[in-house]
């Protein structure tokens, strides 16, 4: 399988950000190249989810900028990322509890809805006003996905009830609602056993080559994470530590000793 | 089975959610005194509704054990509150680690010593914690709630090592965790075990690290247990191998390569 | 067909009113015991059922809507609120239900021309007010030397409160004084400012048109900034024993206006009631507070609902029960005079009262009482409202009313039949 | 000026009542996570029991002297509030564990239903009296340097004295022993501090009961001020721009809250009310707490709100 | 055994998108609409009507608007007396100001004027949240109890302070006993649950529900917490502003600021809380036990006593009911914390399971 990865999609340059006296980054710069399935690592607090949520406009860094398809931003509002095609899951489990399955993915098309807030109001069977329409069309394809990640049985159950895994597969599913051309995933395999793990990946690789959804990942398994990506930064403390190929990552020193303790 | 020194006896029990959703279907495991014991299974299996039932902390999520029975060194406990169960030692590390968010990492392990009276001993526990979790003494005075993932998880089982158990629950300990870390942690584990003679109760998914330190396991499918027996010969095992190893046949698969055609195929439908 | 003559009666005996809403309730009850063991009215036996309104307007009309078919119809209601007045004002008259408000709700009610179901008997608010001016004028030695004095109205900020202020703005007109309004909101424990403002401005007198603990609010707040008790004037339901029980000296001075009545414990109808029903169990509250101001409102009440009834058997046949639009009538010929209410033993208690289709309060005296530290004495003599100035006021707030309403004036027609 | 002095120092006393009351707000909340709605219908219920208390035990007992009446009936009130805090522990909050806020806050609206309806069936609903000798009469202070001087309350300021030793007391509680941190930690979490062995079975009869003590204080002061009465719940109304101003986590906060509050609608009652009308303390008390709010969302002193993701 | 969904296949996304996808519902619900239309004006005495019935649907009514903004949308507040105040004040203006102003316009413009407010009010949820929003709205109750006080334009300059309309008609038809009176709320009622039901399942609905259960996460994926808040409270007061105009001008008819005031609003949060929050259905639920429960105890208690051969005098009934009142709050929620709402639907689901269960 050979995939054609493009021209850098995702530009973060120089970012730094502090919480009062705590540097979560310093400095950081990396490239995201369109279609590519891109890592990043590091031990328990790097600021790997920091990173994430700058590029997302959850947080927003002191210093440094990121450029999307050439856009350069100092800052991102989430509004805007969302608009331009950057879903995520989260690491904490941020899923809507009071909703059914079924809610938490539709919540991923919501931007794509464009009846108005009466045509809403007005939705009818007979399709007057199209509200029930485009509906329809949304939920079909949430159904898509939610057949593959193959938690049709939960369908409405409401996610607080379901077990930590499953929860992971809905924030998934959700994230992919929004037919992303970037997905930052948020350690997605936390919480399951291999065969999930499995699963898990090959789904991230099927989005990856089918749509050509470019893929951020942070994840803890280095087996998965040598396996699947085609790239991998490290951070530590803040700092980026390595920036390379798996092969390349495995074999830095300093990645060793910060991270990976004996070789994997 | 000659039971040398069972410390947790779990009889056929059943748990309902809600009054209605029915997710133990009759669970019996026995952990004896100085071992570790790990419960394995899928997402949903029920791994952490059998530890909150020890614990007691079911009630708090309405769901009540309904058949069955559950002991501790003889004693019932299905009455007690989770408190009395700490004060006899027996603590559970929550799934998705619940650090109480508005105090600091170090206010969250002192909570931690609500159980114990005397300073020094709780001093030399804050101490070994921060052996332990060097991270956490770096972070000591921000609000948990403030810190990553790793750090809560960290956090989470040095406040329960600070109630000084010999019966430790712990739900998916690596969840969250960097490699080295989850070597640690375990390292702890069996550190505890041999040294302080803490038993033992883990769930887990990281099925690899689990059955390598512990001495005997569970596995659970939706509700039930359907397999169990020494570490050892669950290793050997080729079903266990072949599903939750990922070894089936010897060599490791690579995750590039698993073959899942069929859900992809469902996919592009 | 009922047997007995049924007087609902809405109650508030819990919250924040009850202190004022028992002994009321106590006086009611008790006359209408005391009306069966005098042997009914011409033999007919009169039945009361209790509902408790808390003072709440959306309970007052659930409970009439509960009690007004009951028992074979109600003669009348007395809501002992102003809110729930006006709320009914709009449904009697589908009912066919007359209302008697004595000394409360809408003072332009008083129009019997316009307001057919509505009794305001023995004074409205405006008559209040207007006796209060009368009163401070013959103080301050007659009406010119009211000129640029300061008067200071603390009001309950409600329909109840606001009801004098057309009066007051009237009579302030006419002899140029200076009338300030500080309204409380409601229940009125919350006072600091309103009176800090009163030391501010040292007004000459207070009006208070307190209810509940408003008005033992008020004297408290009164003694702690320092304003003399003597410059206070109460409306009637600011001048009882629950207003000022609690104070105690510290309301020693304090004067509220009384309608007609004051404490009247000596009277031949409270010993009457002592001996009657009380002595006989059947008292609805403690002995002590027989003859207490709101008790004696309460019995007041009461007496001009049986009397109405009484009269309209004169009409519609003796000893018969009559239904509440022939109470109706009777409430619009009342003819209490100085004799039957002898008899009735409100000597010295009242004075007579007569209404008609024209005039629905039939009478508009009263006097002022004081507050020795102990108990209410009388410190006035007779006064009546100044007809000159209430008549056409009264006149055009209901013609706004009717235009509103889209309804017309009686006929004469209407009044005779 | 001696006016405004007079105002001002008005609004600081009616301040310091107000934070009495705020106290037992916060104190739950920050012990528990709960909004406790009742806590208007506790001040009323302790309030009445010290009164009837007052009245009823000297002629039991055949005591004289007042003080000692007062203390009596004090400690008695004191049990109440005690047995009571036990039995909210007993049949509401322990079969709560680990509800959300709302559903804690409704509970507790039964409670108040509740409070409301026993209290009056034990103790009536008439006025009542609770007279710990305060001084009704005001004094007058530097009436050589303003003509008529400026007047104060002695009562008020006992009160104020009386709230400042509550809040650094409770403060201390809160912030320095392992108990506090105890309480701080249920707040946060229910299960989590279950699973570390704190009682919170105990830890709610001691909160509650101690919010039952400040009930009780500002029951007595309130009452003694105003007369103990139904009305007497409407003070909660009161306290809560207080809190949300001060923050709902912080006990200082409750104090500073209250000091802004009191002085802010005081001075706009006397100052701005005559031009529009006059009655606005009540809802100029709430804009100025929301004023705030839009700059620090969590209240002056309050634990900065948490969301992360 | 009956209620069972079994069997009924869903061949589109459109019949399982059906508000009630469950047959046995959908026949149900129509059976008690037709009945409620129907069945009710037939069997029922004035006084529930007057008394019980008006009451509940208007309040119901308004509950489901408090519910929109609290239950769906999680923004807590204390502000819908309020909102109920200036849809009955600003319906009432409409209707005496303008000649010849239908009534259901003049009810629509006071629900306009509270959407006004509403939206007024709730620009500080876009940065205080939780209680201390629910405090805040506080300031729209007692501001607005204020000025309908003391801004005598509202009140078409009576003096009292009190308005009142009568002769209500639509279209002709008169608007005066008790049963015209049900039916014309009850049609609002049934319009406006299905409209709030259609939203609260679209997009918008969804969003308030995101915005509710986790904002932050909800940005993320592109909600703005400003449209979903604003709309949460557009929507949300309009329909208590509608409720506030029946309650003037159909229950009550003649009405004072008190009418809606803060207990008001306490009211219409605990019947949204009580009843299930964010739940349509609970709306109902709600206002039934908040509204039908104490009457029903005070009239329930007196006849129980009268079973032992007791009398109880008033204070004693009113006493007993309050805390019996509480007491069943405290016990439903041990019950079932999410609500009646909730009760009902796992009773639904037991009945699924019956006679076997699990
Ligand atoms: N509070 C709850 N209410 C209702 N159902 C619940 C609740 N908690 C868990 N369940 C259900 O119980 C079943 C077992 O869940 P449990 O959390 O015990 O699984 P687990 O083995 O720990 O899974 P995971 O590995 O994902 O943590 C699941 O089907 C879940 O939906
Ligand atoms: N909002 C915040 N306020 C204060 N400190 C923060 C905040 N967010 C993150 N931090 C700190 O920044 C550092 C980086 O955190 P981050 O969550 O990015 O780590 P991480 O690499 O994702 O770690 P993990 O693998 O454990 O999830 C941590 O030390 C954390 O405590
Ligand atoms: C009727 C009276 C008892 C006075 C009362 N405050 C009212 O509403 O008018
Ligand atoms: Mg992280
Ligand atoms: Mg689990």
């Amino acid at each position: 399988m050979t995939k054609k990865i493009g021209d850098v999609i995702l530009d973060v340059n120089n970012i730094s950000l502090r919480f009062g006296g705590v540097k979560a980054l310093t400095d950081i710069s990396f490239d995201v190249r369109e279609h590519e399935v891109r890592a990043i690592i590091g031990p328990n607090g790097a600021g790997k989810s920091s990173m994430l949520n700058c590029i997302n406009g959850v947080y927003q860094p002191q210093e440094g900028t990121i450029s999307f398809r050439g856009q350069t931003f100092k800052h991102m509002n989430s509004r805007q990322v969302a608009e331009m095609g950057i879903a995520r899951t989260f690491q904490n489990l941020a899923l809507f509890k009071g909703m059914s399955v079924i809610d938490n993915i539709m919540t991923g098309r919501n931007l794509r809805i464009k009846s108005n807030l009466f045509a809403q109001a007005f939705r009818n069977p007979f399709g007057i006003g199209g509200a029930q329409k485009e509906e329809e069309a949304n939920r079909e394809f949430v159904e898509h996905i939610i057949d593959f990640l193959e938690i049709q049985a939960h369908r409405k159950t409401p996610v607080g009830q379901l077990p930590y895994g499953l929860q992971k597969r809905v924030d998934l599913g959700r994230a992919l609602a929004m037919e992303p051309q970037v997905l930052l995933l948020d350690e997605p395999m936390a919480g399951m056993n291999l065969e999930e793990k499995q699963d898990m990946s090959r789904f991230i690789l099927d989005v990856n080559d089918e749509f050509g959804t470019t893929i951020v990942l942070i994840e803890h398994d280095m087996g998965v994470v040598m396996d699947i990506s085609d790239r991998v930064v490290v951070l530590d403390y803040g700092k980026k530590i390595g920036d390379g190929t798996p092969e390349e990552v495995r074999n830095n020193e300093e990645v060793i000793s910060a991270y990976l303790g004996t070789s994997h | 089975m000659s039971t040398p020194n069972i410390v947790l006896n779990v009889n056929g029990i059943e748990v309902i959610y809600n009054h209605v959703i029915l997710v133990l279907k009759g669970v019996s495991l026995n952990v004896p005194q100085g071992k570790i014991a790990a419960v394995l299974g899928g997402n949903g299996a029920g791994k952490t509704t059998t530890l909150r039932a020890i614990s007691n902390l079911l009630k708090a999520e309405r769901g009540e054990v309904t058949k069955g029975s559950i002991e501790l060194r003889g004693e019932r406990i299905e009455n007690l509150t989770p408190a009395d169960l700490v004060n006899r030692g027996v603590v559970q590390v929550m799934e998705g680690r619940h650090c109480f968010a508005h105090l600091t990492i170090e206010e969250n392990l002192l909570t931690g010593s609500y159980t114990r009276k005397d300073k020094g001993e709780i001093a030399a526990n804050l101490e070994k914690v921060y052996n332990y979790f060097p991270r956490l003494k770096t972070r000591r005075t921000s609000q948990a709630a403030y810190t990553s993932g790793g750090e809560q998880q960290m956090c989470a089982i040095g406040r329960a090592l600070m109630t000084n158990p010999s019966v430790m629950l712990l739900d998916e300990p690596s969840m969250g965790l960097a490699p080295q870390i989850v070597e640690e942690v375990f390292e702890i584990v069996k550190d505890l075990n041999t040294k302080e003679k803490v038993t033992f109760l883990l769930a887990e998914q990281n099925t690899n690290m689990a059955l390598r330190y512990a001495d005997y396991g569970y596995i659970m499918e939706s509700g039930r247990i359907v397999m169990d027996g020494a570490a050892e010969d669950l290793r050997n095992n080729e079903d266990v191998k072949e599903f939750y190893l990922g070894m089936g046949g010897g060599e490791r698969k690579s995750f590039k390569d698993v073959k899942s055609y069929k859900r992809r195929k469902r996919w592009l439908a | 067909q009922a047997k007995e003559q049924f007087f609902p009666s809405l109650v508030y005996r819990t919250g924040a009113y009850a202190p004022n809403g028992v002994p009321f309730a106590n006086g009611y009850a008790d006359y209408l015991k005391l009306t069966n063991a005098r042997g009914g009215i011409n033999g007919v036996m009169v039945s009361f059922e209790e509902c408790e309104t808390g003072y709440a307007t959306d309970r007052g009309v659930e409970c009439y809507e509960r009690l007004k078919g009951k028992n074979g119809g109600a003669t009348v209601f007395q809501p002992l609120s102003t809110g729930i007045t006006f709320a009914l004002t709009e449904k009697a008259p589908g009912d066919k239900i007359p209302l008697i408000t004595a000394g409360y709700g809408r003072s332009e009610s008083a129009d019997g021309g316009v307001f057919k179901w509505n009794f305001p008997i023995a004074g409205t608010y405006w008559v209040a007010a207007d006796v209060l001016i009368q009163h401070i004028a013959k103080k301050e030695g007659g009406y010119d030397k009211l000129k640029g004095k300061k008067i200071a109205l603390v009001y309950h900020d409600s329909p109840y409160g606001k009801e004098p202020i057309p009066l007051l703005q009237e009579r302030a007109a006419m002899h140029g004084f200076q009338l300030s309004l500080l309204p409380v909101t409601h229940p009125g424990v919350e006072q600091k400012a309103t009176w800090l403002q009163i030391r501010q401005n040292r007004p000459d007198y207070v009006l208070n048109w307190g209810w509940g603990v408003m008005n033992s609010t008020a004297l408290k707040e009164a003694q702690a900034t320092g304003y003399p008790r003597e410059k206070m004037y109460g409306v009637w339901w600011a001048g009882a024993e629950p207003d000022v029980k609690d104070v105690g000296a510290g309301a020693k001075g304090y004067n509220a206006i009384t309608m007609q009545h004051g404490t009247e414990t000596g009277s031949a109808v409270v010993k009457e009631i002592l001996d009657k029903v009380h002595a006989k169990g059947q008292g609805t509250g403690p002995k002590e507070e027989v003859g207490q101001v709101l008790y004696m409102r309460g019995l007041m009440s009461a007496m001009f609902a049986v009397e109405g009834v009484r009269a309209a058997q004169e009409k519609y046949g003796k000893g018969k029960v009559v239904t509440g639009e022939q109470a109706r009538w009777g409430y619009e010929n009342l003819n209490l005079t100085q004799a039957k209410l002898d008899a009735l033993g409100f000597k010295g208690v009242m004075r007579p009262i007569s209404t008609s289709c024209q005039d629905h309060m039939g009478a508009a005296w009263a006097r002022i009482h004081t507050w020795d530290g102990s108990k209410w004495e009388f410190s006035s003599d007779w006064y009546q409202a100044d007809e000159q100035i209430i008549k056409p006021m009264v006149k055009a707030a209901a013609d706004k009313y009717a235009a509103e309403k889209k309804l017309t004036r009686r006929t004469s027609a209407d009044c005779t039949s | 000026m001696a006016f405004f002095l007079e105002t001002l120092l008005g609004g600081l006393m009616a301040g310091m009542l107000y934070s009495l009351v705020a106290l037992g707000f916060v104190l739950i909340y920050k012990a528990s996570g709960v909004f406790n709605f009742a806590q208007g219908a506790m001040v009323l219920f302790a309030a009445l029991a010290m009164a009837r208390f007052s009245g009823w035990i000297p002629g039991w007992l055949g005591i004289e002297d007042k003080f000692l009446g007062n203390l009596i009936a004090f400690i008695l009130a004191g049990a109440l509030m005690f047995v009571l805090a036990w039995l909210i522990e007993r049949l509401v909050l322990r079969h709560l564990v680990n509800q959300e806020g709302v559903t804690l806050l409704m509970a507790t609206l039964g409670i108040t239903y509740f409070l409301d309806g026993l209290g009056q069936t034990i103790f009536g609903s008439d006025i009542y009296q609770i007279d710990v000798g305060m001084p009704k009469d005001p004094i007058f202070l530097f009436e050589g340097v303003f003509e008529g001087g400026v007047l104060v309350n002695l009562e008020d300021v006992y009160a104020a004295c009386v709230a400042a030793l509550l809040v650094m007391v409770l403060s201390l509680f809160f912030q320095k022993t392992g108990t506090g941190r105890a309480l701080r930690a249920v707040a946060d979490d229910h299960q989590a501090a279950q699973s570390i062995g704190i009682p919170l079975n105990r830890i709610w009869v001691i909160v509650w009961f101690v919010a039952g003590i400040t009930a009780l204080v500002a029951g007595i002061i309130w009452g003694s001020k105003m007369g103990v009465q139904f009305s007497l719940t409407t003070v909660a109304l009161r306290a809560l721009p207080v809190i949300i101003l001060g923050g709902l986590t912080s006990v200082p906060g409750a104090i500073i809250g209250g000091l802004i509050i009191g002085v802010g609608e005081k001075l706009s009652e006397v100052y701005l009310g005559p031009y529009v009308g006059g009655g606005i303390e009540i809802w100029f008390a709430y804009v100025l707490a929301l004023v705030f709010l839009l700059f620090r969302p969590q209240g002056l002193f309050g634990e900065k709100i948490i969301d992360r993701v | 055994m009956f209620y069972r969904e079994n069997g009924q296949f869903k061949t589109s996304y459109r019949t399982d998108q059906q508000i009630f996808p469950i047959a046995q519902d959908r026949w149900l619900i129509l059976a008690l609409i037709a009945f409620a239309f129907i069945g009710v004006p037939l069997l029922v005495d004035e006084y529930m009507f007057r008394a019980i019935l008006i009451p509940f649907l208007i309040l119901a009514l308004a509950a489901l608007g408090v519910n929109i903004l609290v239950g769906y949308c999680g923004q807590i507040s204390l502000g819908s007396g309020a909102f109920m105040a200036v849809g009955a004040y600003m319906a009432y203006n409409t209707y005496v100001r303008i000649e010849g102003m239908p009534l259901i316009v003049a009810l629509l413009a006071g629900g306009f004027f509270a959407t006004l407010v509403g939206m007024f009010f709730g620009i500080p949820s876009l940065r205080v949240k939780g209680l201390y929003l629910a405090v805040a709205t506080l300031a729209a109750q007692f501001f607005c109890d204020w000025a309908f006080l003391r801004i005598g334009w509202f009140t078409n300059n009576t003096a009292s302070g009190s308005v009142s309309v009568s002769n209500l008609s639509v279209l002709g038809w008169t608007i005066n006993t008790p049963v015209e009176k049900y039916l014309f709320c009850l049609g609002f009622l049934v319009v406006f649950a299905l409209l709030a039901k259609n939203l609260v399942r679209s997009a918008i609905g969804r969003e308030w529900m995101a915005i509710r259960d986790m904002d932050v996460a909800a940005a993320v994926i592109g909600i703005r917490p400003m449209y979903a808040k604003l709309s949460a409270f557009a929507v949300s007061s309009f329909i208590i502003g509608v409720a506030g105009g029946l309650w003037g001008f159909v229950h009550l008819g003649s009405w004072e600021p008190a009418a809606f005031s803060i207990d008001r609003s306490f009211q219409l949060l605990f019947m949204v809380i009580i009843g299930g929050m964010g739940s349509i259905m609970g709306s109902f639920f709600g206002a039934a036990f908040i509204v039908v429960l104490p009457i029903f105890l005070n009239q329930f208690l007196p006849w129980l006593g009268g079973l032992v051969g007791m009398t109880i005098s008033t204070a004693a009934i009113s006493h007993t009911e309050f805390m019996v009142f509480g007491a069943l709050i405290v016990w439903f929620l041990i019950v079932e914390p999410h609500g009646l709402a909730k009760l009902w639907s796992i009773g639904k689901q037991k009945l699924r399971l019956w006679p076997f269960p699990h």
